[in-house]
């Protein structure tokens, strides 16, 4: 599988998402700048974590208007793998290709540690390799990872699947303690935790591996795609 | 300092202007006979921020002669941004530590943050790649609202910019005493990777080539930093509050990925970040390193605000800024590069001949200035020195022998010093895992950084215990080097270098300078003794207020060298039934400890002893052993003494320890003797341990979180969570009620 | 020239965090009497004359403001 | 009960990054014309009728504004 991490200026987990899929799961991955406007011949698109454009006005705020965003909502579109990580999930909520909104933590600060997930939907791209209602350890490290949406739309979300993730114990005062969610088709996640942190037994643990392998997984038996 | 008109340089020496800006009567005559005339007013804040101690160090110059500076790792000492050394296989560590006290004393979140942001330049501008912040910082009593503010909003500042700009930070320390009441210390250090080729160097060569300003635009902040970080902060510290500058840590993050694309450029060849003194000494230092001079059109300069003037632009310490010099008829590609990150390379100004800086504006020379006038003849102070009152009376004291009637409710008093208490609170807000290298976080002895494609790691701390400098200068200032060197050999690395902040008050007084002296002296044995060269440093003075100095504070940060992923070691105990011991020697010394600040609120007496040979002879058997695989856990008995050590040792494992010493109960928990390790090893392996370390068998790790603890003189117990819960609790309780 | 005021507040039935927080500092100083704590932005806009009052509403739509959880309202300045 | 809106902003001095991201924001978007754009806070509060506006400012020198780096305009409400 051939992996697109989409680099914008203030991205900074991009390397670590990029040693992820290509050191650690061994496939392919290459860097696309937010000046580009293609995503041919990649499989799946991966936003990294950071502080894309200082995080300023809004976390995502500004980085939703790059150029290679417009191939991002196409590639998402055509019902391809699009994971949106810390600050890639902040931009897919400005982006439009997700529901809601992250706000700032419960208390105000900035928070990194490894905390408790609950796989809620192993039905997904993502998350066919975890058993449903498995927990995980995953590190978060956010500001902004309090997400908010209005009822009918969490309603809807629950109706609909969407919640791939939750904390056991809630960090940051998210809504019904939503880690992560896809879309309805379910091939875009949006997650605070950090899934590429969580890739090393030397780092401190591997439950974040498992997603990519999903996302290979699933990427193999639809092949045709490409 | 909005001038409408600049006073004329009549003027200047009539009135004494100078003085104003940090110079003396002698100084002012002494740049009049350099120049051959009277300077003008741009001239004069040249000299003025050039000259002070935060550029010239001329009071501590002959200090800082002591250190030893050189050994066979060494690829770059102290005078470049950052010192360098080397680490096998073509890769080097370049680090430093710098103050960023009296900007955060007047404006905390910013003062911290620009701290970060210029350590992080000063590794970058070098060629390196920056892979790890740490911090050393210093409170007042954290009862008072005005400490919690402070304290918080330091945190923040250094977690906003840090985490913001992708560096982990993985470690530092926190003390709170009422002798930072009114002068508060943040130190942060950076830690960057580096290819020998890549290393760079801050010099303007080659007659005709281009000066090019790279970064954020010129404002008026922080005109006068330099001096304002040299004096003592007094009653009208407020009014000083221009100097303060605000960080753009996205700025930073282009700037640091534009810069080290730029750095393996052929065309490039100098390159200096912006700090202290701003565009003066970028290009005056530059010049005078390479026997050259610089001539800048200020029209030039970006500015933010309108109608700056010379005085102003060159003054200015507005952040994120980098001074580039480039081969002439290679600007283009040197632009290309900067534009892909969103900035823009301006050509500023030329490299000539005369070995002087020339500075046009509107169509003027503003300033003609030699180079070498500026960077290097300020005066050298040999200040008196005189033994404080204070010392001889600690030296003529009995030993401290403490009373302590109820131990159990004291050892857990112990454990709720904000000093002494978990630092959680703080290392949560960084974020310490970006860059995914971070194999041991926060809360161990030493921090320790994988180095991508090798099978090498970087353990990394800052120390200084400041209670021990101010009883004994001199054999404090050698255990802020010694128990550095403990926390990195604890996790299996063998110490490399060192780089220090030499926190300290006003050199004025014949006591003060006295301190620094001696804390020098004593570091310098200790270097020698632990074969840990000082590469780089900063030296942070006048940390006074209302004529009161904080403690002596030679922060030392220091960085080692793990060979292989199986010696990395935590603090951490493993397994139960794992045999725990004891290295070194207890005895009962109480002086400047934890213990005495709780009892008595304040330090007296003597520091405890240190013997270098002993803590040689002790690291080096640590590391031996710990080499051998012989190790599960090894932690450095310091602040708090064994009271802290043990448990530490299992807080969050869920294990306990059942420990017998020959010593009386008070000093087995509370003495603070230096060389000791606590060390857990697998039952297997205790013989072969215990041979090579000549450590005593003190007891062994229990599968209940209970510590038992058996002295000659009574047995007590403890619930390790309840111990776990003061120390964990103690830091979050104080801050929750945070006005 | 022209200076152009963009206030932008949470919705109300948005929990504002931060407000809460100030609140209780207020408190904590021994301030009575106070119910409710806000906060919003103001974003100051220095634009070109010819900049209409429906400009600026597509400058909010489109980036300014998150309309899922914040309101806004625009003050046309004079001219500069 | 009255509404009281304190407007906090930048001193002019101070380099304001947010907002320099933001107009470049908007130029990335196509709208020309943006000189400046500066972003500052609107602290909204609900007080008891008795409040002053003596005792309002004394909240923003002691909490709501940072006066190294701010400046600050409040708004005494009417009563709700
Ligand atoms: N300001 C800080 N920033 C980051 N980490 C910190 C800070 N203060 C303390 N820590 C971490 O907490 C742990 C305990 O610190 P400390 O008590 O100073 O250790 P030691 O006495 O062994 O040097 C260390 O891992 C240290 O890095
Ligand atoms: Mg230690």
């Amino acid at each position: 599988m051939k992996f697109a991490v989409i680099v914008f200026p203030g991205s900074n987990c991009d390397l670590d998402m990029y040693h992820a899929v290509k050191d650690v799961l061994g496939e392919e991955a290459d860097y696309v700048f937010h000046t580009e406007t293609s995503l041919e011949g990649y499989d799946g698109v991966l936003l990294p974590g950071g502080f894309s454009y200082g995080d300023y006005l809004r976390c995502g705020a500004i980085a939703q208007f790059s150029p290679i965003m417009n191939e991002v909502k196409r590639f998402a579109e055509e019902g391809r793998p699009v994971l949106g990580v810390c600050n890639g999930f902040q931009v897919l909520v400005e982006a439009g290709l997700l529901p809601g909104v992250l706000m700032r933590n419960r208390d105000l600060k900035f928070m990194c540690k490894t905390v408790e997930l609950k796989v809620e939907t192993n039905e997904t791209m993502f998350t066919n390799d975890y058993a449903l209602g498995e927990t995980i350890q995953v590190p978060i490290a956010h500001g902004e990872g309090n997400y908010y949406c209005d009822e009918a739309t969490l309603e809807a979300l629950r109706a609909n699947g969407q919640i791939a993730f939750t904390y056991t114990d809630n960090p940051n005062g998210s809504v019904a303690n939503i880690a992560g969610i896809t879309n309805v088709q379910g091939n875009v996640l949006g997650m605070m935790p950090h899934p590429e942190r969580a890739v090393e037994a030397l780092l401190g643990g591997e439950d974040g591996k498992r997603l990519f392998t999903s996302m290979v997984k699933w990427g193999t038996r639809h092949a045709t795609y490409n | 300092m909005l001038l409408t008109t600049e006073p004329t340089a009549t003027h200047i020496r009539e009135e004494r202007l100078y003085a104003t800006m940090g110079l003396t009567d002698e100084e002012y005559a002494l740049v009049v006979s350099l120049l051959g005339r009277e300077p003008n007013y741009t001239e004069i804040g040249l000299f003025s921020v050039m000259w002070s101690e935060h550029c010239s160090y001329k009071n501590s110059k002959p200090v800082l002669r002591k250190f030893p500076t050189t050994g066979k790792h060494v690829l770059q000492g102290p005078g470049e941004g950052a010192g360098i050394v080397d680490i096998g296989d073509g890769q080097a560590v370049a680090f430093k530590i710098e103050s960023h006290n009296h900007p955060s004393a007047i404006e905390p979140y910013q003062g911290a943050a620009t701290g970060v942001g210029g350590i992080i330049r000063d590794i970058f501008s070098m060629g390196a790649r920056p892979v790890a912040l740490l911090n050393s910082l210093r409170f007042g009593d954290l009862n008072e609202s005005r400490v919690k503010h402070l304290f918080g909003h330091v945190v923040s500042g250094i977690a906003g910019y840090g985490n913001c700009v992708g560096i982990p930070t993985v470690g530092g320390e926190v003390a709170f005493d009422p002798a930072y009441a009114g002068n508060p210390l943040v130190n942060a250090m950076c830690v960057g990777l580096i290819r020998h080729e890549d290393i760079q160097k801050g010099i303007a060569e080659g007659v005709g080539n281009s000066v090019m300003y790279v970064g954020a635009t010129t404002g008026r902040d922080g005109i006068h930093g330099a001096t304002f970080a040299s004096e003592e902060l007094g009653e009208d510290a407020d009014e000083k509050r221009p100097a303060v500058q605000v960080g753009d840590p996205f700025m930073e993050k282009l700037l640091i990925e534009a810069c080290l694309e730029v750095i393996k450029h052929p065309a490039l060849v100098g390159i200096q970040d912006m700090g202290a003194a701003g565009l003066t000494s970028s290009s005056a230092e530059m010049a005078s390193k390479a026997g050259m001079g610089i001539e800048m059109n200020l029209d030039l300069v970006p500015q933010r605000e309108a109608d700056m003037t010379p005085y102003e632009m060159m003054l200015s310490e507005s952040q994120e800024r980098m001074l580039l010099v480039v081969k002439a008829g290679h600007e283009d590609e040197i632009e290309a590069i900067v534009t892909k990150w969103g900035l823009h390379a301006i050509k500023v100004g030329e490299v000539i001949k005369e070995k002087v800086l020339r500075l046009l504006h509107h169509g003027e020379v503003a300033a003609e200035v030699p180079v070498d006038a500026l960077a290097e003849d300020a005066p050298v102070y040999h200040k008196p020195s005189q033994v404080p009152a204070y010392y001889e009376a600690f030296q003529a004291m009995a030993p401290v022998q403490p009373v302590v009637t109820d131990v159990l409710a004291t050892w857990k008093d112990v454990l709720a010093m904000p000093t002494i208490a978990s630092k959680r609170w703080v290392y949560e807000q960084y974020d310490h895992m970006v860059q995914t290298s971070t194999v041991v976080a926060p809360g161990s002895d030493a921090a320790v950084i994988r180095i991508r494609d090798t099978d090498k790691a970087l353990a990394m701390t800052t120390d200084c215990n400041a209670k021990y400098v101010y009883l004994d200068p001199r054999v404090g200032g050698a255990i802020a080097v010694a128990e550095a060197a403990r926390n990195i050999v604890a996790s299996g690395a063998t110490p490399l270098a060192l780089t220090d902040c030499l926190n300290f008050g006003s050199p004025d007084k014949p006591e003060g300078f006295w301190q620094l002296d001696q804390a020098v002296e004593g570091m310098a044995e200790a270097c020698r003794a632990l074969d840990t060269p000082v590469i780089g440093g900063n030296v942070s003075l006048y940390n006074e207020s209302n004529g009161t100095a904080i403690y002596p504070t030679p922060v030392v940060g220091m960085v080692g060298l793990i060979d292989k992923p199986e010696h990395i070691t935590t603090s951490f105990a493993k397994a139960s039934g794992d045999i725990i011991f004891l290295l070194g020697e207890t005895k009962p010394e109480f002086g400047g400890s934890a213990l005495q600040m709780l009892q008595d609120g304040k330090v007296s007496g003597q520091a405890p002893t240190l013997d270098l040979e002993t803590e040689s002879r002790q690291q080096q058997a640590l590391l031996t052993a710990i080499r051998q695989g012989l190790v599960t856990a090894a932690h450095d008995v310091s602040e708090g003494g064994l009271a802290a050590a043990l448990p530490e040792l299992v807080f969050g494992t869920g294990l306990g320890a059942d420990v017998t010493v020959d010593t009386d109960l008070v000093t087995t928990l509370f003495s603070e003797s230096q060389s000791r390790f606590l060390v857990t090893v697998a039952p297997e392996q205790a013989d072969a341990f215990a041979s090579l370390t000549k450590a005593s068998r003190i007891g062994r790790v229990t599968d209940t979180p209970q510590l038992t603890v058996r002295a000659n003189d009574r047995l007590i117990e403890m619930d390790v969570t309840e111990l776990e819960r003061v120390w964990e609790g103690a830091i979050p309780c104080y801050m929750t009620s945070e006005a | 020239m022209k200076k152009v005021n963009v206030y932008v507040t949470l919705r109300e039935s948005v929990l504002d965090p931060q407000g809460v927080a100030v609140k209780g500092g207020l408190e904590h100083l021994g301030f009575t009497g106070v119910e409710s704590v806000r906060i919003g932005k103001v974003i100051e806009l220095q634009v070109a004359n010819e900049t209409t009052e429906a400009m600026v509403r597509d400058m909010c739509e489109k980036l300014l403001v998150n309309t899922v959880i914040e309101n806004y309202r625009i003050e046309m300045g004079v001219l500069a």
